[in-house]
């Protein structure tokens, strides 16, 4: 069990309001981690600071124990961690294949100049595009969306087509903010499905969800932020019976849900 | 005015003619193709009551501001169409070819095929010393920067000596022969049959691009530039590459221009220009080449043709651009509305 | 658009252009049923419109006396004009139109030296004469070639003007320009000459409108004279602000032919009076009462600087048609070698074009009229 | 490059950089403000400025006061000006918010993009610049010397004439008066509301379109009265007159931060200054040069401008 993402003791801080303190998290090869806590707990901070959007004030975030801190955004993304979004951005006016392509790209070498000329790697990459793209959509069950502009598509085709443009990046560990916002108890069934797919496919998940059965359900391990700090890690089950995590947050849900 | 909105949104040209391209054959193609660019070819000679302009000489007319403005806004639109950095500085690189040309070609006889190659290079230079610094900005902070470095490149012509400060540079030498087609003052047609070519040549790139991993990359940019930079687009490169690609066509064009026009001031290089190719873009419909040309032809036409308003042109034409901006506000030809079709079985793109 | 219409289009364009360079000497235009064209070149709107439309009234008022009383041989002359607005962009397409007009045998224009820059290479390669009646920049016959002629001197002469009236009025000399052709031209001249005494200089742009810089620089340069190239929208501005500023509201104020101009005293009002002022030009109030009168009765306005020189220029060419040339190259040859009484002077052009009775004006605002005070220069 | 004259006229420069700059504030609160709710460059605001000064011209026309010889009495000239300032106040005010209506409403309902606003914008820059250039027979006009020029008393170099105490009181008013409107008014915490969040701001039942019409409003008067101080500074206006002055007072918002009205004003005597002090050390041909590129590293270091964009935080 090999940690791929490791995030040592991080703090962010925001003109002085501390988001993240001492935070400890990693994620695994093969593993559905799930990072879960009340809202403003601090779990999207998290994955902002993971991904480069944010500098740490403290702390260290490394990728296959090789340090990510101060790396842009996209060099991150294409060393092998992608992401989606709590409320869904994908590239609206682009058709759904041409946002998985996008994805696609990260992964091919051909530059601008290659392009113009159409040498023959840049042919060839273009091809590779576009095959793991349509690859994708098939996998994500939306192929027959590719020619639909993105903002046309159903809420629910919308975030799976997310996930696959998040995946054409081909990430080591892929990141999931809240993917089950908003479907009915149905759809997450599948949706939990799916991410046992994406896992056994071979890509490590971290995610976020306020669906308790969901993350108890499908999650190898649990992590739990209260107020920007961990207050406990374990598996499902260890986690549902943990007193701290009850008091800080499960009795919040259930009033919720 | 409804009324009209209504009426127009009923005769939608591109996607009928969409429709029709789909479904044509690639001989069909070829043929709309060639036949397209033969009228374009043959347009000086159809200098007729309903198409020329009375007041003011058709071919000339063609050149500038046609051609020339067609080119600029095919340039802008890969800047402001296709990844979304609002530019009124444009000129700016227009100004930087058309010197290029004045100095180098009038004072040291080097000739108009190197200086557009070097027009372009000096614009390019230009827009990385100005793009990596301002490209970091975003919105309306590029756009002023943008203004600020349009008007700078044209107050520092008037300044310096070797750029003939406010008097310009006269007698700028036309380019020499080419398979016995005389480039001539008096005649604008070869002149326009070469900024045509440029144009054809910059149309064939933006498309090379636009359909490539470049065009995702900056369409990416463009619908959000955070999400771009997380699924791993370098958008700072992407971003800059727009910018100095976009100034080579301005720079190309330049010394073009400045080569038909054999003498230049600083005052041809106002914010004004710079303004009115961004209309050209918007007009058209940001993004969709087509219509950014079209808009282009159309928005440099109209004001020649109503010269016989001669007093109250601008005006007019100043309302024209209001209305039509309310009637249509994506522009005559909009972006892609139109969604594309996929084969079934190999997952190719059928339209394009 | 059919192969037909496009060959019919191309033998058209070719017929035109044939017409146009292959056309026999000697004989009228064909194509114009016996009448010929003179154009003016200048800015009918826009920022400049003010002179140019006091130019295109004496070109006109020329044009019409000409036909009133024209023999019945006298081809009829039609009134033509192009409006650059004053702008070198605008002209190059307007210039082409102007060409390729079959029935054009000559231009009086262009009125600034920016836009004839920019016209010249057309005409010249039409073999179009051109008299311009108020284009001073002397770069322009290098453009023009044996096309282009002016009835007025150039900067050449009314730099040195400007300098002399300089040199006699202080001992300290601040020289300020617009950046026009014009101006920066005109300003560049002057600087040679008076460098002895030069105590500063700065550039303003059209449109300025606060020139407290360009004050506080001549106070601090302790200049006692001010030299403005530059137009009387500015000009008038500035003299303003120097005058009430204290340290510089007694400085001699020189300027030229770009600020000579009713507009300058009415904008700057009291402050205009005392001002020195050179032009190479006449007014016509002054030089032709009777034709003063005709000009007011005809155009309801009074004659500006430059409406007489627009009046002389066409009536050269003028004289030309009645002496019985009637196309480009032999109207070209009669301006080249003959010589026309016109209001006031006698007009004859030098190899480069420049009038070969070169004379420079002083004139002064006197409570709020312009008034002539001396002849500088008379060569 | 010649600092001595900074010094020795540094009170001057100093005196007139300041009353420009209160004149350019003026103007960029327009920009800033239209920005605030509407995210966008209200590329037509110069001319609603231009109306302002013709508004001026006229009355001093009407009133039988071109060419006037001597100044007004004291207490004549400040009714005057009183009646010339709220004219055009009203007058640009108006065509502001008949130009929101025209050019921008429909695209703003139908969520166009900004671009097209913008280019809607220019459109109606063209046409008013057009209109006014027919109407005026493209011609400088002049504005009576209402007011006798001659310093009231002076520091060091800087001579403080009437005209310019009026201009930098009146001015200072006018921010004032903005800051307790937009602080306290119904409306004008509907611009803030609407500045800050547009969507939430409809939910909390803010009616958008008046908010913004108010918005424009504001900018439109302050734009009049600044023009009346404008004549009364330079007495004379042109067709074109908005156009350089738009460009200066737009670069003054963006340089304080556009959206933030303390942003604007700073950025305004910032500009002022900047440019009094650039065009004697360099030369006023290099003004503008300067101003651009002192403008592009102030943006490097704090890329959303002198006080950042949010318009929530602004205070005069």
């Amino acid at each position: 069990m090999t940690k791929l993402l490791e995030v040592k003791n991080l703090t962010m801080e925001f003109g002085g309001v501390v988001a993240l303190k001492e935070v400890n998290l990693h994620v695994s090869a093969g593993e559905i981690a799930a990072l879960i806590g009340p809202n403003g707990a601090g779990k999207t901070t998290v994955f902002n600071v993971v991904t480069g959007y944010y500098q740490p004030t403290k702390g260290d975030v490394s990728l296959n124990s090789q340090s990510v801190l101060g790396l842009k955004p996209n060099k991150i993304a294409r060393l092998g961690l992608a992401r989606t979004f709590q409320n869904i951005r994908l590239f609206g006016d682009m058709t759904a294949l041409e946002n998985v392509m996008t994805g696609a790209d990260a992964r091919n070498k051909v530059g601008l100049i290659g392009s113009i000329f159409g040498t023959s790697t840049s042919r060839q990459d273009e091809k590779l595009s576009h095959s793991r793209a349509a690859e994708l959509l098939t996998f994500m069950g939306i192929s027959h969306r590719s020619g639909q502009l993105a903002r046309n598509l159903p809420y629910g085709d919308q975030r799976r087509l997310e996930i696959a443009r998040a995946l054409a990046l081909e990430p080591k560990v892929l990141l999931l903010d809240e993917p089950a916002a908003g479907f009915n108890p149905q759809e997450k069934v599948e949706l939990g499905e799916l991410i046992k797919k994406i896992r056994d496919a071979g890509f490590a998940v971290l995610l976020i969800e306020h669906d308790m059965s969901l993350v108890m359900k499908i999650s190898d391990r649990v992590s739990v932020l209260d107020f920007g700090q961990k207050i406990a890690e374990g598996t499902p089950s260890e986690i549902q019976s943990n007193q701290k995590v009850i008091d800080a947050y499960l009795g919040v849900v259930d009033n919720a849900s | 005015m409804s009324s009209y909105k209504t009426v127009l949104s009923k005769i939608n040209l591109r996607d009928s003619f969409g429709a029709w391209w789909e479904n044509a054959t690639k001989r069909q193609r070829i043929i709309f193709r060639v036949a397209l660019i033969g009228l374009f070819y043959a347009l000086p000679f159809l200098d007729n009551p309903i198409i020329g302009t009375p007041e003011t000489n058709f071919q000339s007319v063609l050149f500038y501001p046609l051609a020339v403005f067609v080119v600029m806004a095919v340039g802008l639109n890969i800047v402001v169409g296709k990844s979304g950095i609002l530019d009124l500085g444009y000129v700016a690189f227009f100004a930087i070819g058309a010197y290029t040309h004045a100095v180098l070609g009038t004072f040291y006889g080097v000739n108009l095929w190197i200086n557009i190659i070097l027009g372009a290079a000096f614009a390019m230079v230009a827009g990385v010393i100005l793009g990596l610094p301002a490209l970091r900005l975003r919105g309306d902070y590029l756009a002023i920067i943008t203004l600020g470095f349009g008007e700078i490149v044209r107050i520092v012509a008037l300044n310096l000596e070797f750029t003939g400060g406010a008097a310009g540079i006269q007698g700028i030498p036309a380019p020499p022969n080419i398979f016995n087609v005389t480039f001539d003052v008096l005649d604008p047609k070869p002149h326009y049959w070469l900024m045509l070519t440029f144009t054809m040549l910059v149309v064939w790139m933006y498309m090379r691009l636009g359909k490539r991993r470049p065009g995702r990359a900056w369409e990416a940019i463009r619908e959000d530039e955070d999400v771009a930079e997380f699924m791993g687009v370098e958008t700072t490169k992407y971003k800059l590459w727009a910018f100095v690609l976009g100034g080579a066509i301005g720079g190309g064009a330049g010394a073009i221009y400045a080569s038909q026009v054999a003498s230049i001031l600083p005052d041809y290089f106002t914010l004004n220009v710079s303004i009115l190719v961004l209309a050209c873009v918007v007009f058209g419909g940001m993004g969709n080449i087509w219509g950014v040309i079209a808009g282009a032809a159309l928005l440099q036409y109209l004001p020649e043709k109503l010269r016989f308003l001669s007093e109250t042109r601008i005006l007019i034409f100043g309302l024209l651009m209001v209305v039509m901006m309310n009637i249509r506000p994506d522009g005559l030809f909009p972006r892609k509305k139109r969604e594309k079709v996929y084969d079934k079985v190999t997952g190719q793109e059928i339209s394009r | 658009m059919s192969l037909v219409k496009r060959s019919i289009g191309v033998a058209a364009s070719v017929a035109v252009a044939f017409a146009t360079f292959v056309a026999p000497a000697q004989a009228a235009p064909a194509g114009c049923n016996g009448n010929i064209k003179l154009v003016f070149q200048g800015g009918l709107t826009g920022g400049a419109a003010q002179t140019g439309i006091g130019e295109y009234n004496g070109f006109r008022l020329a044009i019409l006396q000409y036909n009133e009383k024209k023999t019945a041989s006298q081809p009829k002359v039609e009134v033509a004009s192009i409006d650059t607005q004053a702008s070198g962009s605008q002209s190059p397409a307007l210039a082409l139109k102007t060409v390729n007009d079959r029935c054009v045998v000559g231009v009086v224009g262009g009125m600034y030296s920016g836009e004839t820059a920019a016209a010249l290479p057309y005409y010249l390669k039409a073999g179009l004469p051109v008299i311009s009646p108020s284009a001073t920049n002397p770069t322009l016959p290098s453009v023009g070639g044996d096309v282009f002629h002016r009835v007025v001197a150039n900067d050449l002469v009314q730099g040195p003007a400007m300098s002399k009236i300089a040199k006699r009025e202080g001992k300290r000399i601040f020289v300020v320009d617009d950046q026009t052709t014009y101006g920066k031209g005109l300003a560049d001249i002057i600087k040679k000459d008076v460098k002895a005494t030069l105590v500063g200089k700065d550039s303003v742009t059209e449109g300025t409108t606060n020139f407290s810089s360009v004050v506080a620089k001549v106070k601090k340069a302790k200049a006692d004279v001010v030299v403005y190239a530059g137009y009387y929208p500015e000009a008038s501005k500035f003299i303003k602000q120097l005058r009430n500023n204290a340290a510089t509201k007694n400085v001699k104020f020189v300027s030229g032919d770009g600020v000579l101009d009713e507009e300058y005293i009415l904008l700057a009002g009291k402050y205009a009076n005392n001002t020195y002022l050179t032009a190479p030009a006449y007014f016509l109030g002054a030089a032709d009462k009777a034709l003063t009168a005709t000009y007011k009765k005809e155009y309801g306005v009074n004659p500006r600087i430059y409406t007489l020189e627009a009046y002389n220029a066409t009536l050269f060419f003028l004289e030309a048609i009645k002496a019985g040339n009637t196309d480009k190259p032999s109207i070209l040859k009669f301006i080249n070698t003959k010589s026309v009484k016109g209001i006031g002077t006698t007009m004859k052009f030098d190899k480069a074009g420049e009038p070969s009775k070169k004379f420079i004006n002083e004139f002064t605002v006197k409570n709020g009229k312009i008034a002539y005070v001396r002849n500088l220069i008379n060569r | 490059m010649d600092f001595s004259i900074l010094w020795s006229e540094f009170f001057g420069l100093t005196l007139d950089g300041i009353v420009v700059g209160a004149i350019y504030a003026l103007v960029s609160l327009g920009y800033t403000l239209v920005y605030g709710v509407l995210r966008l460059i209200n590329f037509a605001h110069s001319e609603i400025f231009m109306i302002g000064t013709f508004t001026s011209l006229g009355l001093s026309i009407v009133f039988g006061y071109t060419g006037l010889e001597e100044p007004l009495g004291i207490v004549l000239f400040f009714f005057v000006f009183l009646v010339m300032a709220l004219a055009s106040g009203i007058a640009s005010g108006m065509s502001a918010v008949l130009l929101e209506f025209v050019a921008y409403r429909r695209l703003r309902r139908r969520g166009a993009n900004r671009l097209s606003s913008l280019i809607s914008a220019i459109g109606a820059s063209f046409f008013l610049v057009e209109l006014f250039r027919l109407t005026t027979e493209s011609k400088d006009w002049d504005f009576p010397r209402m007011l006798s020029k001659d310093p009231v008393f002076s520091i060091s170099t800087a001579y403080f004439t009437l005209d310019k105490i009026i201009i930098l009181l009146g001015a200072f008013g006018l921010m004032f008066g903005l800051d307790r409107i937009i602080n306290t008014t119904r409306l004008g915490r509907g611009i803030r509301a609407v500045s800050q969040d547009e969507k939430t701001a409809i939910l909390m039942g803010v009616n958008v379109d008046r908010v913004i019409s108010f918005t424009f409003l504001l900018g439109g008067v302050l734009a009049g009265f600044a023009s009346t101080f404008y004549m009364l500074f330079y007495e004379s206006t042109k067709f074109n007159v908005g156009f350089l002055l738009g460009i200066s007072a737009f670069t003054a918002a963006v340089l304080g931060g556009i959206g933030n009205i303390r942003g604007a004003l700073v950025g305004s005597f910032v500009l002022g200054l900047l440019q009094q002090y650039s065009s004697v050390v360099l030369g006023y041909n290099w003004r503008d040069v300067v101003t651009f590129v002192i403008l592009v590293f102030v943006l490097l270091f704090k890329p959303t401008g002198l006080f950042g964009e949010a318009i929530q935080r602004a205070r005069v």
